[in-house]
C-alpha cells in the first residue's frame, strides 16, 4: 500500500545498517552530514554570533530532512518558527547583551575534552541501547505520504473524537499566552528599576 | 535511509548539543546547544512517524507542538537572560556562583 | 459536536483557565499597590476549591470532557491539592508585595504573579487530565514555564535572576530528555494515546520502550528533584523569592509526581514490575541524598530545599504500591506536605520580614513568641514524620504502599532515613527553642491574617492525621 | 487463751510494730516514748517466745517439727512456692528465745547507752527492725524466706553500723560490712536458685530429706561445663554455705566484723556477737542433713571454721581496742561453731555430736558474749574510748560490772561450771570423735589462746592503776539501765551450761539423716581435764604478764618496740590493706575503669564515628552543590548514564 | 462505664492540654493546679480500673476466640485508608503498667512545680508524654500502638532541651534520635507483620491468630526486638540513656526512665515475642549475650561516675537488662519476673530521679564528690534516696527483690548455655549493684556536711507526698506480691502458650 522508497535488493541482512545507495539515501546522507557539521560548528566556533548563524544552517538542514521524510508542513514550520523566530530572537539578544557577539569567555582545553568525552559516551551508550530493536533497521515505511499534509494535520488537530487533538490545541494557546505575559513581565524594565525605590532605601 | 539512521542522527545531534552545553561558558551559547538537543528530539518524532508509527499524523502534530513549546521556552529563557545581563553585566555561566552551599 | 451543556465537573477547570485574565485585567483598573487583584484572586481560588469539593469522587473510570479531558477521582483530589497550594501561595506571597524581606527588595506586579501561579496550577490540572502524551507534555510545560518566570520575578535581585538562569537552562535540558522519552514511547507504540500505548506495552516490550522510560524518568526526575537531577533545587530555592520557593516546593512537585503517577499507572501499567527497581532506586538515593544535604545547612530556604528533595524521595516510594493505594497515598501525602511546608514557610516568612532567613535568626523565638515557636515545632515534626502529626500519617501511608508490594528493604531504608531527617529538623527546632539569642531581638509583628493562617495550618497539621478525610470530598454530598 | 500460733505471730509482729511506729511516727522527737515502746514490745516478744518454748518443750511433739503457719508469698512454678511461715523445732525455738531475750536486754541497755544521742528514736526503730528480721530468719520454713530475712538482717546491720553517719569510719565500715556480706549473699542466692532448680522446692523439709541417687544420672548445663545433678547439688550446698561464710565472717571474709565495731556498742553486742553473725552457723545447722548428703562440703566447712578460729584468736591476743578484741573473739568462737558442724563427718559417715555441740555453743555464746559487749560498752561509756591504754583500775569504780565481767570471761574461757565450758568441751569432743585430730589440737590451742586474750583484756581493763583522767578523778559510775542487763545476762552466762546440757542432749538432733550414722563413738573422759588445764595455764600466763605485781604494763601496752611477727599480727596480717588493694583498686577500680573505657571510647566512639561519617557524606553532597552551572548540567547527563546502568531496566 | 473510663485514661491528659491553651502562661498556679488535678484524676481512675481488672480475673473474655483475655475492649474503625482501627483493651500486664504510669506522671507533675521557663508548655508536654505512654500500653492495634510509641519523641526533645540542665541539647538530641532510630526499625517490620501474616489487619489479636512465615520472622524479629530494645537501652543501644537522663529535668527523667523505657520491653513482649515466637526461640538465646554488658558491666560503669543521674542511668541500664533476661528465659516465671521488673523498676527509678531532682534543686550540683552529710539537713529526702537505693539493690520487702528473684529463677529454667552463664553472672553481680548504690549514698548523704550546705532545707509537703507514695508502692508490691503475680500470670499465660506452641522446642518447667 505504501511505496517503499529504499532499495531492498542492496540491503545486507547481516548489518544493522542499510548500505547507502539510491537517491533518497544519498540525499539523506548529504543532509545528515551537513546538519552534523553545521551543528559542530554551532557549538565549536568561538564567536557566539557565528554560532547562531551556523544554527540557522543546521535548522535548515533539518527542515530538508523533514522534507525527505515527507513532512513538508513540519519543515515549513521548522523554518518559520526556528529560523524565522527563535534564531532571530537569539541574535537580537546577543546583540543586546554583548558587543557584536564576541565571545569573551574562553574555555579551558581539558573542559572541552571532558565535555566531548561525556557527550561521546552518552551517544555511544544510548545508541547501543536502541540497537537491539528488531524492526528498527528495516527500511520499511509505514506512513502514508500525506501523513503530514496540512489537511490531515488540521483535521486531527481540531478533531473532537478520541483521536482528535483539540484539547492540546487549546492548551497550547494557553501556554503561548502565558509565555507572553511572563516574558513581558520578566523582561521589561519596571519604572522603579530606573531610580531607586524610596521604600527600598528605607 | 532507514529508521536507525535517523535515530542515530538524532542522537549525534543531541550529543553535539550536550558537548556544546558543557563546553560553552556563554549563556546564550548554552541555549543554542539546548536548541540543538530539542531539535534532535523533533527529528525522532518525524522519523518514527514516517517509518513505524501506525498513527503517523500524531507524531507530526507532536513535533509542531514541540516547536511551539521550544519557542516559548526560548522566549522566557532569553527574557531571563536579558534581566540577568542587566544585573550581572555578564553572561558567563562560570560566574554564576553566588548561590552555592 | 460541541456540547453547550458544560458538565459540572469541568467548571473549576474552565474557571481557573479564565481566571488569570480576570486578575490581570483587573490591574488595568486600579493602582499598582491596590489589593483588588489579590482579593479577586482570593475569592476566585477559594471558589474553585469549593467547587472542586463539590465533585463526588470514587466514580471509577472517571468522566470525560470532549473525550480526551479526563476527570477522575485522582484528578479531582490532585486538583484540590494544587488549589490548596495556590491559595496558600498567594496568601503567603501577599506580604512580599508590601515590603521586602530577607535582604531582598519588595516584589511587584501582584496580578501577573497570581496569574502565573494560576497558570502553573492549570498546568497541574492538565497533567492529571491528560489522556494522551501531547496533553501531558503541554501540561507539564505549562506548569514549569511560569515557574521560570516566577523565579526571576524580583528583577532587582541578583540571586533571583541567577537562580532563574540556572533553573531554565537545566529545565530545558530536562525538557529535551522528556521529549526524547516521549518520542521513543511514540516510536514504540506508534500512537500518542494512553490506551493504545498501554495496549502496545501489554503485548510486548522493546528497547525503545526502556529508553523511553529512562528518558522520561530522568526528565521528570529533574522536576521532582530526584537524584542526581536535584542539583538545581537548593540554588533555585534559595535564590527565588520566598513565596515562589514555597509554591515551587509544593505545586511543582505535586505536578511532577502526578505526571509520574499518570504515566506509571497509565500507559506503563503492564510493565510496572520492571520499572519498580528503578523507582525504588530513585526513591532511595533521593531521600538519602536529600537528608544528607540538609544536615549542615544554615540558611532556611536552602534547608527547605534539601528537605523537599528528601520528601520527593519519600513520595516516590508510593509509586511502588498498588494503584489505588498509591494514588491515595500520594494525594494524602501531598496534602499533608503542602500544609506542613506552608506552615514552615509562613513562619520563616515572618522571621524573614525582620531578619535574615537563617537558623541564627530563629534564636530566642520560644522566648519571644512561644506560639510561633510551637507552630514551628509542629511543622518541623510533621515534616519529620513524627506522630500524631499529619506528616507521620502521610509517610506511613507512603511506606504502606511500598510495603504492600514487598519492598521492605526500601521501606526500612526510608524509615531509617527518617531518623536522619529528624536530626536536622531538630537542629532547626533547637535554634528556635534552645539557643540563646545573640543580642537584642527585633520584635516580631504578626498581622491578624498571618496569625490566623498559622493557627489554621497548625491545627490542620495536628488533626489531619487523625481524620480519615480522603474517603470523599467534603461537600460532595451536594452532588451538583 | 492465746494459742501458740498467735504467739508466733506476736513474736514477729511486735518488733515490726516497734520499728514501724518508732520509725514512722515517734521518731527522734519522742525518743523517750520510742524507747519505752521498744522495751515493752521486745519484752512482750521475749515473753511470747518463752511461752512458745515452754509449750513446745513440754509438749509431746517436742523434737519434731511444727509449722505454726506457712503463707504462700509468691508461687513460682509447680511445687516451687516461696512461703512465709514459722517453723518450730528445738533449734528455732532456742534461737527465738535467745534473740528475743538478747534483744530485750539490749533495748534496756540502750536506754542508758544512747541517752545523749539525738537520733535515739531511729536507733530503737532500727534495733527492732533487726530483731524482726532475725526472728524471721530463725523461724524460716524454707530457703526463700531465709534469704528474705537474711537480707533484711544484713541491711539492718548496715544501718546500725553506720548509725553515726557523720563519722566517716562508721560509714565506710557499714559499707564494707554490707558489701562483703552481699558478696557472699550473691553466691547464696545462686545456690538457692541452683538447688531449687534441681530439687524443685525451697522447703527445708524437702531439701533436708533429699537423697543423691535420683540425681546421679541427670546432667545440668552450668554454662562453663556440664555436670551431673548430684555434683550440682554439692556445688549448690557450697554456694549456700558461702552465704553463711560471709554472714558469719569466716576467713577470708572476716574483715568486716572487726570494722563493724564502729557502730554503737549495743549494736555490736546484739548483731555482731550474739545473733546475726551466728546466722551462718544457723544456716548450716538448719540444712545439716542436706549438707550431710553433700558430704564434701562439710569438710570445707570444718576447715574454714577451724582456720578462722585460730586465726582470729591469734589476732585477738595483740589488739588494744576492747571492742576489736571482743570482735576477734567472736570470730574465733564462730569458728568453733562452724568447724564443729563440719567435724560431724567421718569418711562417709556422719555423727551428730558436733551438731549438738555447735547449737549448744550458739546458745551459751550468745549470753556471755552479749554480756561482754555490754560490759565493754559500759566501760567505753565511762572512759569515752575503746582503747585499753586508757582503762585500768576500773574494778573498784564498777564493782557489779567487774563481777559480771569475771563470770562472762570464765564462761568464754571454758572454766567449769560456767556455761562456756560445757559447750566448748562438747565441741572439742566432737572434733576428737570425728577423728579430726589436727583440728582437735587446734581447738585446744585456741581454747588456751581464748583464755589468754580474754584475761589480758580483763586485767588491763579492771586491774592495775587507773590510766584515765576521768577514772582518776572519780567521774566513773555505774548506770542503772546499763548495769541491769549486764547483771541479768550474767545469770545465763553462769547457768545456761549446766541447765542447758540436758536439754540439748535430749532434744537437739539435726533431724533425719540420709547417711549411715556411726554408732560407736569414742568416749574420751580426759578431754575436759586437758581443756581445763590449757585454760588455767593460759590464765596464769595472762596473770603473769598483765596483773602480777611484776607485770610491766606500760611495756605491754607500748607498741614501739615490737618484733616483726607481733607487728604483723597486730596489723591483722595486713588483711585490710590487702582487701583494699585487691578489691578497691583491682576489681572495682580496674574492672570499672575498663568497662567505662569500653563504654566511653568504643561504644561512644562508634557512635561518634557514625555521626562523623554521615556528616562527611553530607559534606560530599554539599561539595557537589558548589553553584557551578556546567557541573549541574553535567549531573543531568551523567544521571541518565547512571540510571541506564544501575536503574535495572531490562536494557 | 468502665470502658468509658478506660478510654478516658489517655483522653484526659490531652483534654487538659486543650483546656490550658487559652490560659495565659502567667497564671502558673492555676495551670499547675489543673494539671495536678487531671493527673490525680487519672491516677484514681487507673487504680480503680486495675482493681476492676483484678476482680474480673478468671471470667472469660467477651471474644472467646481471642488468644488474649482483654477487658474493656474497644474496637472502632479509624483510618480506613490503611485499615487501622482504634483498639484498646486491658489485661493484667498493661493495667499494671498503666497504673505505674499514672503514679509516675502524677509524681512528675508534683515535682515540677518549680521548673524554670514556660510552665504552660512544660506541663502540656508532660501531659502529651503521658498520653503517649498511656496509649502505648492500652492499644492493641499496631498503628495506634506505633503512633503513641513514637509520639514521645516529639515531647522528649523539647522537654529536655528547653527545661533540662547540663548538655541538654546534646542529651535531648541523643535520646530523641536514638529512640527514633529504634522506632524506625519497628516501623519497617510492622508493615511486614501486616502483609506477611496474611491477616491484613493491624489488630494484634488477629495477627496472633495467624502463623507468620519463618523466613520473614527470622529477619523481622531481631529488627523489631532490637527496635524495641533501643528504648529499653539494651546494649549496644544504651548510650542515649545516661546523657538523656542527666540532661533532662526531674519529671522527664522520672517519666523517661520510669515508664518510657518500659515501653520497649513491653513491646518486645507484647508484639515481638507474642507475634513471632518461633523466631524468638531462635534468636533470644543469643540476645542474652548482650546482657553481659547491661547486667554485669553496667553497675561497674555506674561505679565510675560521679554524677547522680549518670549513676542512676547506668543503674537503670542494668535493671532493664534484667528485664531482658526474664524475657529471654521464655518461661512463665521469667516472663512474669520481667513484667514485675518493669513495674518495680518504674516506681524505683521514679523515686530515684524524684529524690535526685529534689536534692539537685537545693544543692545545685549532682556531683557526689561535692556533697556529703546532707542527710543531716534533709533527712526525709535522704531516707527517700536510701530507700530507693535499697529497693534498687533488690532488698526483700521492696518490689525489686520480687522481680529479680522471679527473673533469676525463671532464667535459670532456660537451659541454653549462654542464658545459663548470663544468669549466673547476673546473680553474682548483685554485689556490684550494692557497691555503687552504697558508695553513692555514703558519699552524698553521710560524712561531714560541707559549710555551703548549712542552709539547706528538707522537702516540702508536696515533695514528701511524692516520695511517700512511691515508697508505698514499692513496699506494697514487695510485701504482697501475690495479687500482682496473679494478674500478670493471667496475661502472660497466652503469651507463653504461644511461645511454647511454637514448633521449635524450648525448655520449660523444673528439672528433677
Amino acid at each position: 500500500m505504501f511505496p517503499n522508497l529504499s532499495i531492498p535488493g542492496l540491503q545486507m541482512p547481516d548489518l544493522p545498517f542499510a548500505f547507502p545507495m539510491g537517491g533518497m539515501d544519498l540525499a539523506f546522507y548529504a543532509v545528515a552530514i551537513v546538519m552534523l557539521i553545521t551543528a559542530v560548528f554551532t557549538v565549536a566556533v568561538k564567536n557566539i554570533l557565528q554560532s547562531a548563524v551556523f544554527l540557522i544552517f543546521s535548522f535548515v538542514a533539518t527542515a530538508i530532512l523533514y522534507m525527505l521524510l515527507h513532512a513538508e508542513f513540519i519543515a515549513l514550520a521548522q523554518v518559520m518558527v526556528y529560523v524565522g523566530g527563535v534564531v532571530i530572537f537569539v541574535v537580537f539578544t546577543i546583540l543586546l547583551t554583548s558587543r557584536l557577539g564576541e565571545d569573551a569567555f574562553t574555555t579551558k582545553i581539558p573542559r572541552v575534552f571532558a565535555a566531548f568525552a561525556l557527550s561521546i559516551a552518552f551517544v555511544f551508550v544510548m545508541v547501543k541501547c536502541i540497537l537491539p530493536t528488531p524492526e528498527i533497521a528495516s527500511g520499511t515505511v509505514s506512513a502514508a505520504t500525506d501523513y503530514s499534509s496540512l489537511e490531515n494535520i488540521s483535521l486531527r488537530l481540531l478533531g473532537y473524537d478520541v483521536s482528535g487533538f483539540i484539547i492540546p490545541f487549546e492548551v497550547v494557546s494557553v501556554l503561548l499566552l502565558m509565555t507572553l505575559i511572563c516574558a513581558i513581565t520578566v523582561a521589561r524594565r519596571s519604572k522603579d528599576e530606573m531610580e531607586p525605590n524610596p521604600k527600598e532605601v528605607k | 535511509m532507514n529508521l536507525l539512521n535517523c535515530l542515530v542522527l538524532a542522537f549525534l545531534l543531541f550529543g553535539i548539543g550536550v558537548w556544546g552545553l558543557m563546553r560553552r561558558r556563554h549563556l546564550i551559547g548554552m541555549l543554542i546547544s539546548i536548541e540543538l538537543m530539542l531539535n534532535a528530539a523533533n527529528i525522532n518524532f518525524i522519523s518514527f512517524a514516517y517509518f513505524t508509527a501506525h498513527d503517523a499524523t500524531a507524531g507530526a502534530l507532536f513535533s509542531i507542538f514541540v516547536i511551539a513549546v521550544t519557542a516559548c521556552e526560548m522566549a522566557i529563557a532569553l527574557a531571563i537572560i536579558v534581566t540577568m545581563y542587566r544585573r550581572h553585566k555578564s553572561l558567563d555561566a562560570d560566574q554564576l556562583r553566588d548561590l552555592h552551599d | 459536536m460541541f456540547d453547550f451543556n458544560i458538565p459540572g465537573f469541568i467548571v473549576p477547570d474552565i474557571l481557573l483557565l479564565i481566571f488569570p485574565f480576570i486578575v490581570i485585567g483587573s490591574r488595568l483598573f486600579c493602582s499598582a499597590q491596590s489589593k483588588v487583584p489579590w482579593r479577586i484572586a482570593n475569592i476566585g481560588f477559594i471558589a474553585i476549591f469549593v467547587l472542586l469539593n463539590l465533585i463526588p469522587i470514587a466514580t471509577g473510570e472517571g468522566r470525560f470532557f470532549i473525550t480526551n479531558w479526563r476527570v477522575d477521582d485522582f484528578g479531582v483530589l490532585m486538583r484540590e491539592v494544587l488549589m490548596v497550594s495556590a491559595i496558600l501561595g498567594i496568601w503567603f506571597a501577599k506580604d512580599y508585595f508590601e515590603h521586602g524581606a530577607d535582604g531582598k527588595p519588595q516584589m511587584h506586579q501582584i496580578a501577573e504573579f497570581i496569574g502565573a501561579i494560576a497558570f502553573a496550577t492549570f498546568g497541574g490540572f492538565t497533567v492529571v487530565s491528560a489522556c494522551d502524551m501531547l496533553t501531558l507534555f503541554l501540561g507539564l510545560e505549562i506548569a514549569t514555564i511560569p515557574m521560570y518566570a516566577l523565579t526571576a520575578w524580583n528583577k532587582k535581585d541578583q540571586l533571583g535572576s541567577e537562580a532563574a538562569t540556572k533553573y531554565i537552562l537545566m529545565g530545558s535540558v530536562a525538557t529535551a530528555f522528556e521529549l526524547f522519552g516521549f518520542s521513543y514511547l511514540y516510536g514504540f507504540a506508534g500512537s500518542l494515546h494512553f490506551s493504545e500505548i498501554q495496549a502496545a506495552v501489554a503485548t510486548g516490550t522493546s528497547p525503545l520502550l526502556w529508553v523511553a522510560v529512562l528518558f522520561l524518568f530522568c526528565g521528570i526526575g529533574f522536576k521532582l528533584t530526584l537524584f542526581p537531577f536535584y542539583t538545581w533545587a537548593p540554588d533555585v530555592y534559595e535564590g527565588a523569592p520566598t513565596p515562589v520557593t514555597a509554591v515551587l516546593s509544593v505545586t511543582s512537585k505535586a505536578t511532577a509526581i502526578a505526571f509520574l503517577a499518570v504515566l506509571v499507572f497509565g500507559p506503563l501499567q503492564p510493565v510496572i514490575d520492571k520499572i519498580n527497581p528503578l523507582i525504588a532506586l530513585l526513591a532511595g538515593t533521593t531521600l538519602f541524598v536529600g537528608n544528607l544535604g540538609a544536615l549542615k545547612q544554615s540558611r532556611l530556604r536552602r534547608f527547605m530545599a534539601y528537605s523537599s528533595i528528601a520528601q520527593a524521595g519519600y513520595i516516590m516510594v508510593a509509586l511502588l504500591g498498588p494503584e489505588a493505594t498509591a494514588k491515595t497515598a500520594i494525594i494524602y501525602y501531598l496534602f499533608v506536605y503542602a500544609v506542613s511546608n506552608y506552615l514552615a514557610f509562613f513562619i520563616f516568612g515572618i522571621i524573614g520580614h525582620h531578619r535574615e532567613e537563617t537558623f541564627a535568626s530563629l534564636r530566642g523565638l520560644s522566648k519571644q513568641d512561644v506560639n510561633l515557636a510551637i507552630a514551628l515545632a509542629i511543622s518541623m515534626f510533621s515534616l519529620a514524620g513524627i506522630p500524631p502529626l499529619a506528616g507521620f500519617f502521610g509517610k506511613f501511608h507512603l511506606f504502606f504502599c511500598g510495603a504492600a508490594n514487598g519492598h521492605y528493604m526500601l521501606v526500612a531504608f526510608a524509615v531509617l532515613n527518617n531518623v536522619l531527617a529528624l536530626f536536622y529538623y531538630i537542629q532547626l527546632i533547637k535554634s528556635a527553642w534552645v539557643d540563646e539569642p545573640d543580642g537584642h531581638l527585633t520584635p516580631l509583628r504578626l498581622t491578624k491574617r498571618q496569625r490566623g493562617v498559622i493557627i489554621l495550618l497548625s491545627v490542620m497539621v495536628v488533626i489531619l492525621g487523625f481524620l480519615p478525610f480522603l474517603s470523599n470530598n467534603v461537600f460532595a454530598g451536594f452532588n451538583f | 487463751m492465746i494459742n501458740d500460733t498467735t504467739l508466733g505471730y506476736l513474736i514477729l509482729i511486735l518488733p515490726f510494730l516497734t520499728f514501724a511506729i518508732n520509725g514512722l511516727f515517734l521518731g527522734n522527737k519522742n525518743a523517750k516514748a520510742a524507747a519505752g515502746l521498744a522495751v515493752t514490745f521486745n519484752g512482750l516478744a521475749f515473753a511470747s517466745a518463752a511461752m512458745v518454748a515452754f509449750h513446745y518443750f513440754t509438749s509431746v511433739v517436742a523434737p519434731q517439727k511444727v509449722v505454726l503457719f506457712d503463707h504462700s508469698f509468691i508461687p513460682f512454678a509447680g511445687e516451687l512456692v516461696a512461703r512465709i511461715g514459722m517453723l518450730i523445732d528445738p533449734l528455732s525455738v532456742m534461737m527465738l528465745v535467745v534473740v528475743t531475750f538478747i534483744s530485750f536486754m539490749v533495748n534496756i541497755y540502750s536506754i542508758g547507752y544512747m541517752r545523749e544521742d539525738r537520733a535515739m528514736g531511729r536507733f530503737f526503730a532500727l534495733l527492732s527492725l533487726f530483731s524482726f528480721s532475725m526472728l524471721g530468719l530463725v523461724v524460716a520454713t524454707n530457703l526463700f524466706q531465709m534469704f528474705i530475712f537474711w537480707e533484711l538482717v544484713g541491711v539492718s546491720s548496715y544501718l546500725l553500723i553506720g548509725f553515726w553517719y557523720h563519722k566517716p569510719s562508721a560509714v565506710s565500715a557499714s559499707k564494707q560490712a554490707f558489701i562483703l556480706t552481699r558478696f557472699a549473699d550473691s553466691f547464696f542466692l545462686l545456690g538457692i536458685v541452683l538447688v531449687s532448680y534441681v530439687v524443685g522446692s525451697f522447703d527445708f523439709t524437702t531439701i533436708n530429706s533429699l537423697t543423691m541417687f535420683p540425681f546421679r544420672n541427670e546432667t545440668i548445663d552450668m554454662g562453663i561445663c556440664v555436670m551431673s545433678k548430684s555434683s550440682a547439688l554439692i556445688l549448690g550446698s557450697i554456694l549456700i554455705f558461702t552465704g553463711g561464710w560471709g554472714k558469719s565472717a569466716m576467713f577470708p571474709m572476716h574483715i568486716w566484723l572487726p570494722n563493724a565495731m564502729e557502730g554503737p556498742t549495743p549494736v555490736s553486742s546484739i548483731i555482731h556477737s550474739a545473733t546475726m553473725v551466728v546466722a551462718g552457723v544457723y544456716l548450716v545447722a538448719r540444712l545439716f542433713p542436706f549438707f550431710a548428703v553433700c558430704g564434701d562440703s562439710l569438710t570445707l566447712i570444718m576447715w574454714v571454721g577451724a582456720f578462722t578460729m585460730v586465726f582470729a584468736a591469734v589476732i585477738a591476743c595483740t589488739q588494744k581496742d576492747i571492742k576489736r578484741i571482743l570482735a576477734y573473739s567472736t570470730l574465733s568462737q564462730l569458728g568453733y561453731m562452724m568447724f564443729a558442724l563440719g567435724a560431724c563427718k567421718i569418711g562417709q559417715a556422719i555423727i551428730t555430736t558436733g551438731w549438738t555441740a555447735s547449737t549448744f555453743h550458739i546458745f551459751t555464746h550468745a549470753f556471755f558474749k552479749c554480756s561482754l559487749f555490754l560490759i565493754a560498752g559500759s566501760l567505753i561509756h565511762q572512759v569515752h574510748t575503746n582503747d585499753l591504754d586508757a582503762m585500768g583500775g576500773l574494778r573498784k569504780k564498777m564493782p557489779l560490772t567487774y563481777a559480771c565481767a569475771l563470770i562472762s570471761i570464765f564462761a568464754i574461757s571454758g572454766i567449769p561450771p560456767f556455761s562456756g565450758f560445757f559447750s566448748k568441751d562438747e565441741i572439742i569432743l566432737a572434733a576428737f570423735q570425728g577423728q579430726h585430730y589436727a583440728v582437735f589440737a587446734l581447738a585446744l590451742l585456741t581454747s588456751g589462746l581464748t583464755t589468754f586474750y580474754m584475761f589480758r583484756l580483763f586485767f588491763l581493763a579492771f586491774h592495775g592503776e587507773p590510766r584515765h583522767e576521768g577514772v582518776k578523778a572519780g567521774h566513773v559510775h555505774e548506770d542503772f539501765f546499763m548495769t541491769l542487763p549486764v547483771v541479768i545476762l550474767a545469770i545465763p552466762a553462769l547457768l545456761s551450761g549446766i541447765l542447758g546440757k540436758g536439754l540439748f542432749e535430749h532434744f537437739f538432733t539435726p533431724g533425719k539423716l540420709h547417711v549411715p550414722t556411726m554408732l560407736k563413738l569414742a568416749h574420751a573422759e580426759w578431754i575436759p581435764f586437758v581443756a581445763i588445764g590449757v585454760a588455767v595455764l593460759a590464765l596464769l600466763i595472762a596473770w603473769f604478764l598483765y596483773a602480777s605485781p611484776k607485770a610491766k604494763i606500760q611495756r605491754a601496752l607500748d607498741d614501739t618496740n615490737r618484733c616483726g611477727i607481733y607487728k604483723i599480727i597486730y596489723h591483722k596480717f595486713y588483711f585490710d590493706e590487702m582487701y583494699y588493694t585487691v578489691v578497691r583498686q583491682f576489681i572495682f577500680g580496674g574492672v570499672a575503669r575498663v568497662s567505662r573505657a569500653f563504654n566511653d571510647y568504643v561504644i561512644e566512639g562508634l557512635l561518634a564515628f557514625s555521626i562523623w561519617f554521615i556528616h562527611k557524606l553530607g559534606d560530599l553532597v554539599r561539595t557537589a552543590q558548589a553553584g557551578y552551572l556546567p557541573f549541574y548540567l553535567g549531573t543531568l547527563i551523567v544521571g541518565v548514564l547512571i540510571w541506564r546502568f544501575f536503574g535495572q531496566l531490562p536494557l | 462505664m468502665d470502658i468509658l473510663l478506660f478510654n478516658l485514661i489517655w483522653v484526659i491528659p490531652l483534654l487538659t492540654v486543650l483546656v490550658c491553651i487559652p490560659i495565659p502562661a502567667s497564671h502558673a498556679k492555676l495551670l499547675r493546679g489543673l494539671h495536678t488535678a487531671s493527673a490525680s484524676a487519672v491516677l484514681l481512675m487507673v487504680c480503680y480500673l486495675a482493681y476492676r481488672v483484678f476482680m474480673l480475673s478468671g471470667t472469660p473474655a467477651s471474644d472467646a476466640a481471642s488468644p488474649l483475655v482483654l477487658r474493656f475492649l474497644t474496637d472502632i474503625p479509624w483510618l480506613t485508608m490503611f485499615n487501622a482501627h482504634y483498639i484498646v483493651g486491658a489485661d493484667g500486664l498493661n493495667i499494671l503498667l498503666l497504673a505505674l504510669t499514672a503514679f509516675i506522671v502524677w509524681g512528675g507533675v508534683l515535682v515540677s512545680y518549680n521548673i524554670k521557663g514556660n510552665q504552660k508548655v512544660f506541663f502540656a508536654l508532660i501531659q502529651l508524654l503521658a498520653t503517649s505512654v498511656y496509649g502505648v500500653y492500652m492499644s492493641f492495634d499496631l498503628v495506634l500502638f506505633f503512633v503513641f510509641y513514637e509520639m514521645e519523641a516529639l515531647c522528649m526533645y523539647l522537654m529536655i532541651a528547653c527545661y533540662g540542665s547540663g548538655r541538654r541539647d546534646y542529651g535531648g538530641k541523643k535520646l530523641t534520635l536514638t529512640l527514633a532510630f529504634g522506632s524506625s526499625m519497628i516501623l519497617a517490620t510492622l508493615f511486614g507483620l501486616y502483609f506477611e501474616s496474611g491477616a491484613n489487619s493491624w489488630n494484634l489479636i488477629e495477627i496472633a491468630k495467624t502463623t507468620i512465615p519463618m523466613e520473614f520472622q527470622m529477619w523481622a524479629f531481631p529488627l523489631m526486638f532490637m527496635g524495641f530494645a533501643v528504648s529499653s537501652s539494651l546494649f549496644p543501644f544504651h548510650f542515649w540513656s545516661p546523657d538523656g537522663h542527666s540532661a533532662a529535668p526531674t519529671a522527664v527523667s522520672m517519666l523517661a526512665a520510669g515508664v518510657m523505657m518500659k515501653m520497649g520491653a513491653y513491646g518486645c513482649l507484647r508484639v515481638a515475642m507474642f507475634l513471632m515466637p518461633e523466631a524468638a526461640k531462635v534468636w533470644l538465646p543469643y540476645v542474652v549475650a548482650l546482657l553481659i554488658f547491661n547486667v554485669v558491666l553496667g553497675p561497674f560503669i555506674a561505679l565510675r561516675h560521679k554524677d547522680l543521674k549518670y549513676i542512676t542511668a547506668y543503674s537503670s541500664i542494668s535493671h532493664l537488662g534484667l528485664i531482658f533476661l526474664g524475657l529471654a528465659a521464655m518461661t512463665p516465671v521469667g516472663l512474669r519476673g520481667a513484667s514485675l521488673q518493669m513495674i518495680s523498676h518504674g516506681f524505683l527509678t521514679g523515686l530515684f530521679f524524684a529524690t535526685i531532682g529534689m536534692i539537685y534543686e537545693r544543692t545545685h550540683t549532682r556531683d557526689i564528690t561535692e556533697m556529703g552529710g546532707i542527710m543531716r539537713k534533709m533527712p526525709f529526702l535522704g531516707v527517700g534516696f536510701v530507700i530507693a537505693g535499697f529497693a534498687g539493690l533488690g532488698l526483700p520487702g521492696f518490689s525489686g527483690f520480687i522481680a529479680e528473684s522471679n527473673i533469676f529463677i525463671g532464667a535459670f529454667q532456660q537451659e541454653s548455655t549462654l542464658t545459663r552463664i548470663v544468669t549466673i553472672l547476673a546473680i553474682l553481680s548483685i554485689t556490684t549493684t550494692a557497691v555503687y548504690i552504697l558508695q553513692t549514698a555514703n558519699r552524698m548523704l553521710h560524712g561531714p556536711l560541707p559549710q555551703k550546705y548549712e542552709g539547706l532545707t528538707d522537702g516540702c509537703f508536696r515533695e514528701k507526698l511524692v516520695i511517700v507514695v512511691l515508697v508505698a508502692c514499692l513496699l506494697f508490691i514487695g510485701v504482697c506480691p501475690g495479687p500482682f503475680a496473679d494478674l500478670l500470670d493471667q496475661s502472660i499465660a497466652p503469651i507463653f502458650a504461644k511461645i511454647s506452641a511454637a514448633t521449635q522446642p524450648v525448655t520449660s518447667g523444673i528439672g528433677g
